[in-house]
């Protein structure tokens, strides 16, 4: 779970790192009442995406009626398709020199990796693209965590001079890292200001599979994603037209690559996981159809510890509200009784993914 | 024959009283699995499927002698039942268990590279050598012998392979789910090495799916390999920045799409299957 | 350095490790008092020393007024030669079992042993000797801290139906023994109660060396001890007469031996540290002859960073204050500055280790 | 010849620019030890006595490749020290600070079990190989060659033995100061290895002292090794309880003091010196 740049900036000064002083609000007359006190201040959209400078969702004003001004502007916003809702308002502190520190996990290497680099304020994509040289990176091992050293010789790359305090904020957010098991966490840019150095953006993504240790809950959307989640399955909303229904991340890739590969588009990706039932297939099947752009849809099940007939069942409980087209792949445990089930059924049935796919992409080209 | 498990393997079930844990127990003693005994703490004592259940991995470990475990308790629990089969010894030790925190697996991952055991997953389905063994998950039915090694980071789609490689003739060595998160205790390579080793195997197919460079790091050794290899990839149409299900399936801007993955096995001349039934004809192309 | 059991349960208490309620006093009055909220109590000396039960510091008081009583007598107690200030009154809570449970340093294997048996309440080297069997031992890997299963392990020795609980405790008190840089962290015994497990005594030392972070302070005793440590120095009191200055601890240990050898009883252990100066010297001579037993002081240094030269110059500062003889082996580093410095004083030159023990045992027993 | 350390090691200096660290290091430089730099943070750039100092040890590593270090860096940051010297690849480490915390060395010597390099103490006097090289604080005048290997675990008492082994006449091969605190890299046991595989060691001292159970541990090796090895063990009048300067000489009611020790090595056939005089004298009547 990603977290707001707000959320990760109170973990932030929950550690010691140091953040400017800042207030959440959402309303223009609390931007106004801020500056007053803060003097020149910067105003944050608190969206959940990266480029919200470019969109115009992050403005510095200089008195309180400015502060109201830009407030009210952005607070009216979407970035991206999200809505403006919250805004940070903090001081501004005026940076000598913007950097980079990041902690991410390296998968090949199995451990954290800490990112320094003294050129910042960009995504770090962007250094590694066009200054790569300047990029320091050091592995952590996970069992003895980050030594002085490391920590030392990171903040001697970013700046020499001031080694010590930078050292101290590489160690602190570290222990951030490992504290709230982040998968990234991020300061970006680090600003070295006249009177300190500060994170003026955070970044923090949070391990989901942690949750159970960790005191965060995911913002309540409504969403697909969100309802599909709740009830144990993946699911990421995508630009076509074909509602896909599968067990298994890696079929249900290999699903919407076949349904790209026949000329279609798939509405989203659906991972109902290994030990789908009845009742799992039917939430799934209104979660997809739900999506009113979706002009035919596919279920494509290879069972294993799910048992077919199952599936079939679920399905057929739920047909009757189903709009859309269904092309039907069921393989593996309890085949023959699923299909069997199935046949006196409006229902296409396929018997391979690839067959499948090319039947439901037709499906959803020909209007109804 | 076939690599890491066969006939003689005796294997333990960690979390064996658990829901899957039975099941699957039972479903590996009906496969010809050699399962030796059981663990669950507090359980210790009684019995699964006629498996004796012990309280700890070194208690079992003491009275059967195992080589490999499969573990599958709960996600919070199951680092500590991996550091458990390492202190005890056990050689393999093939963990089910989907939903780990990373942080825990970094963990295990950095005391492995001490220690003798080799882990497999999590988050997998296992390893099947037909006609000998099973240690996971995969469905009994969909395996034939034969001289195909598998490897894959997938779970049904290692299925689905796997039955479209047996119906259609084509047996396997040996079938190895390596898992689906970020952070995992066997790497493609390790496996390849295995099937390089390995007679019984003429050609290996390597499955793979977007996130991380997993695949793209094993190009070196395959070019070194003696045997082919047909690779396939999944995850063309996955948007970046989203976890596609599993929870090591995530590209970035900052790599692990299935187009570089791809174009990279393509650039090193290692074949490329568009889809499960091109991995079929390709096979049959070469043997 | 040992703590008292009245801190080491408060530290339990603040890592929730369950002990009895109690508190500290040091006057009988408060005794009666907290009996009086308490109910049957009991009443513990507060020394730094084993065997309190046996000499009688240790008491159970049923009513308020046993408790003023027993409160009084041990009050007035000295065991083992201290004076008793101090009482932790508690409530007494009836054991069904009493257990060991106790984390040290193995040397050998270099990490972190926690060692648990279902027979407590006495010394670990008791049941080592007497039920070695019943000791369950278990290595802790210090970088991955201890695993839920080893907790476990280690419980179900104990009691294996209320395993849960203890397996809480062993991972409390290892939190304990990490956290706090302890060398000893013991629970003995650890009591199953009607209302729960509860330890009865508590005992933790901490690593002198880790005192830069953490936060302890010695107790002022104004000991010889004390004020040797307080320069840099090492002081143990013993009980002969022959007084003891030697730069190192193993040639400290060496010159030692030789005087028991040669038939003659150390008053004292000083290591006055490989760096010993001019200044260094002074003081030790001055604590070593502050010990009224000392008959006649052996001085043996050997020079390796230490200057012969101005440990002699020290040795003539304060020869004047001394009346016991002196006997002076000097050999390293300007041995024949030092010698030549030194041979127009009272005092005793000898080349060799063996040769100053011998002559300070000479002169120790010849009655001046 | 001699062990571990000889005229070609490459030295570097940790904390070159201390008190001790820059003293030090000139004596070893005039003892003949090749050193090729030295290591304070923030101090990089700069020169002791000629010898270029480095921000670290990666750096002075890259530099000057270096096969051993000898660390004079206060307590609190000593096994940072060594932690950097290890994943610098440094293969040997020889620590002299006292009064580095046990549970610091715990972890530091956890982490050597899969780290390829060796470490010396702490809170040791380091290595001498008379003739060749010193890295440690051993008086440079005190050796002289020989054919007599040393292993102690003390500081000035091994002074003392050494030069009164030279003025007699009795030259070492090389000296070795494993170091007096509970919890260090290299014990009896590794040190006499390498003096038993050194042809120029034809027998070798051992000093322990009270605490532990070093010298009982290095017994099962005496026995087996082909050359006479002559113990002396000092704390005979050390009273239980009680820390005897070194961190790690406490001997207790569960064990480790002197006399155990010597009763120990007596009934293993073990030659026991009551003083220093006696190691010569045996030494004599060996040789």
């Amino acid at each position: 779970m990603k977290l707001y740049e707000y959320d990760a900036k109170e973990i932030f000064k929950g550690n010691s790192i140091p953040v400017p002083e800042g207030s959440l609000i959402s309303n223009p007359g609390d931007a106004e009442n801020i500056a007053g006190k803060l003097g020149t201040v910067v105003i944050k959209a608190q969206v959940m995406t990266g480029g919200r400078g470019k969109a115009g969702g992050i403005a510095k004003a200089s008195n309180p009626k400015e502060a109201y001004k830009s407030a009210q502007r952005i607070l009216g916003m979407s970035i991206k398709g999200l809505p403006v809702n919250k805004l940070l308002v903090e001081e501004y502190k005026k940076p000598d020199k913007e950097m980079y520190l990041g902690i991410t996990i390296d998968r090949a290497a199995k451990c954290p990796l800490i990112m320094a680099s003294p050129e910042g304020g960009i995504d770090i994509e962007e250094i590694a693209k066009t200054s790569p040289r300047k990029i320091v990176k050091i592995h952590i091992n996970p069992l003895t965590g980050i030594h002085d050293y490391q920590a030392r010789m990171l903040a001697n790359s970013l700046n020499k001079n001031k080694s010590l305090m930078i050292a101290d904020i590489i160690k602190k957010l570290y222990r951030v890292f490992i504290d709230y098991d982040c998968t990234l966490a991020e300061i970006n840019p680090l600003a070295d200001a006249q009177d300190g150095f500060f994170a003026l953006d955070a970044r923090m993504v949070i391990d989901d599979n942690a949750f159970f240790r960790q005191d965060f809950r995911e913002e309540e959307t409504g969403s697909l994603e969100e309802t599909a989640k709740k009830n144990g399955m993946s699911y990421v909303g995508l630009d076509g037209d074909i509602g896909c229904i599968v067990n298994g991340a890696g079929l249900a890739m290999a699903t919407l690559d076949l349904i790209k590969q026949y000329g279609g588009e798939p509405a989203n990706f659906m991972d109902v996981r290994a030990g789908a039932n009845e009742e799992q297939m039917k939430i799934a099947l209104r979660i997809v159809s739900s999506n009113k752009k979706v002009k035919a849809i596919i279920i494509n099940v290879f069972g294993g510890l799910t048992k077919c007939d199952e599936v079939a069942r679920g399905i057929i409980d739920v047909i009757p509200e189903i709009k859309a087209p269904l092309v039907i792949r069921l393989a593996g445990t309890n085949e023959n009784e699923g299909r069997a089930l199935l046949e006196k059924y409006r229902v296409t049935l396929a018997s391979s993914s690839e067959e499948a796919a090319s039947a439901v992409v037709k499906l959803g080209n020909s209007d109804r | 024959m076939g690599i890491l498990i066969d006939k003689t393997t005796r294997v333990l079930v960690q979390g064996i009283t658990g829901h899957e844990g039975s099941f699957q127990a039972k479903q590996m003693a009906e496969f010809g699995t050699n399962i030796v005994g059981g663990v669950t703490p507090g359980k210790g004592g009684s019995e699964v499927y006629g498996i004796a259940v012990f309280d700890s991995v070194s208690e079992a470990a003491g009275e059967t002698n195992p080589d490999a475990s499969v573990i599958f308790v709960p996600p919070r629990f199951a680092a500590d039942a991996i550091f458990e089969a390492i202190d005890s010894g056990i050689e393999l030790i093939v963990c089910i268990t989907e939903g780990i925190p990373v942080h825990d697996m970094m963990r295990v991952c950095s005391y492995l590279e001490s220690a003798s055991s080799r882990l497999i997953g999590p988050n997998c389905p296992g390893i099947t050598t037909p006609g000998e063994s099973k240690a996971g998950i995969m469905p009994n039915s969909i395996h034939r012998q034969g001289n195909i090694g598998l490897v894959s980071r997938s779970g049904t789609l290692t299925y689905e392979i796997i039955d479209l490689l047996s119906r259609n003739g084509i047996g396997q060595s040996t079938s190895v789910g390596i898992g689906g998160d970020p952070v995992s205790g066997t790497s493609f390579v390790d496996v390849l090495e295995f099937f390089e080793k390995d007679p019984k195997t003429h050609a290996v197919v390597l499955v793979g799916e977007i996130g991380g460079t997993a695949e793209e790091d094993s190009i070196g050794f395959i070019k070194q390999m003696s045997k082919p290899v047909i690779s396939y990839v999944v995850g063309i149409s996955a948007p970046p920045g989203k976890t596609m299900g599993h929870a090591g399936a995530i590209a970035s801007a900052g790599g692990g799409t299935a187009l570089e993955k791809i174009e990279a096995f393509e650039k090193a001349g290692i074949a490329v299957a568009k889809n499960p039934t091109e991995i079929v004809r390709i096979i049959k192309d070469i043997i």
